[in-house]
């Protein structure tokens, strides 16, 4: 089991990502990309982040995963600091030799990191306004149908 | 005394105006909750970012614990707000 | 609403796939892909394919999957013919503005392929045996439970 | 008389040992099941191939159908074993 958590600043390669997690010899590589989208005129998204938390986070879900599915591999890149519309903003990938197993757990992941990663974003807009997202309670409800 | 190194993030950080502090540690007694109360107490940014706690959340030694949970054995205090990632 | 469905003998470049899924502007991206698996002494997996009707159906399945979920695109890259163990053999990629469309479609459509899809594969093995692969009933009951 | 082109697929298409043929139109009658008798009883590969229905699996103009569906209008006929991609 290859666990690979990466939280900074600086853009990743999705490509890199898949190649590292095909080469695990699975047969199934399941990924989930998200991307800054710019609605209502939003010029830039900021990333708050508390990192330790987040290492010591992933460690236990990355455990948590492995119970569940038989993975050979999950890899996470978060970036943080300032992100603009359409730059990629958190990747999640998993490999097993069952692409149900990959493909859920693709999905546990991403809903754990909307949900519990200690991740604060800030948008700013064009006509100058800037505020804290709020949490959604649909997120909420999204990692909840997971617990056991 | 021992000491307890507290964080603050994403607007509770903007309020207060710094990324943490160390204080002393109010001992193992004291919740969370408690320990907000005295810092809300300071007043200003302290106040504006700690005077409703029903808005925040916090994770001691890197753990999320209900703000009623004791400071017993807690060597770093989070105190933010629900988190917004991925 | 962006469909892309390529049937074919060369192989793929899974981040040109990615790129052009991130494009659409959706803010998520849920990939699979499928990589031949080396097992039991496998050396070379052929398969058959029915080309026509691969396209009248991905027709049908892309429109079922868009009354279901809010997709701005829709990439499948099939492959046929002979293929080594590492290599890829199946690519499914869907965007949307939210992230469980995308990941619910995704698993949706590759179910769909392992089971609707007119592909055979027969495998090689290095001891000189060949074999037509037999159906999985955990596949057919994998599509099913997407039946409404 | 018009004409129903059939394609052979995996092992039906090896056993048979042509991808398809084109045969005069058994009428809109005659189901799939019937048709697939008929080309069994030629023997020999077409025996091998099409001798047990119940491994078959059939489209008519690219749509799935079950072996008893009738041919009635049908332009294209596949055979094959159940698919196995993805």
């Amino acid at each position: 089991m290859t666990i690979s958590c990466r939280i900074g600043e600086v853009d990743f390669d999705p490509a890199a990502e898949i190649a590292a997690l095909e080469a695990l010899g699975g047969g199934g590589v399941a990924t989930f990309t998200g991307i800054v989208r710019g609605d209502d005129g939003l010029v830039t998204l900021r990333l708050d982040h508390y990192p330790a938390m987040t290492q010591a986070q992933v460690d236990r879900v990355a455990a948590k995963a492995m119970e569940r599915w038989p993975l050979l591999g999950i890899r996470i890149v978060h970036r943080v600091g300032a992100l603009k519309p359409g730059e990629r903003i958190v990747f999640v990938g998993t490999a097993s030799r069952h692409r149900t197993a990959a493909l859920e757990s693709c999905a546990y992941l991403i809903d754990w990191l909307k949900t519990n990663a200690p991740f604060w974003k800030k948008e700013s807009f064009a006509d100058g306004r800037s505020a804290w997202v709020e949490p959604r309670a649909e997120d909420d409800a999204k990692a909840a149908q997971w617990e056991e | 005394m021992a000491g307890l190194d507290i964080l603050y993030f994403a607007w509770v950080r903007e309020s207060i105006g710094k990324d943490g502090e160390r204080i002393d540690h109010p001992g193992g007694a004291a919740t969370v909750a408690d320990l907000v109360t005295i810092l809300a107490a300071r007043g200003g940014g302290y106040g504006e970012a700690l005077g409703k706690p029903d808005k925040l959340r916090a994770a001691i030694d890197q753990r999320f614990v209900p703000l009623n949970t004791k400071l017993e054995g807690a060597k770093e205090l989070a105190l933010f707000p629900p988190v917004t990632g991925g």
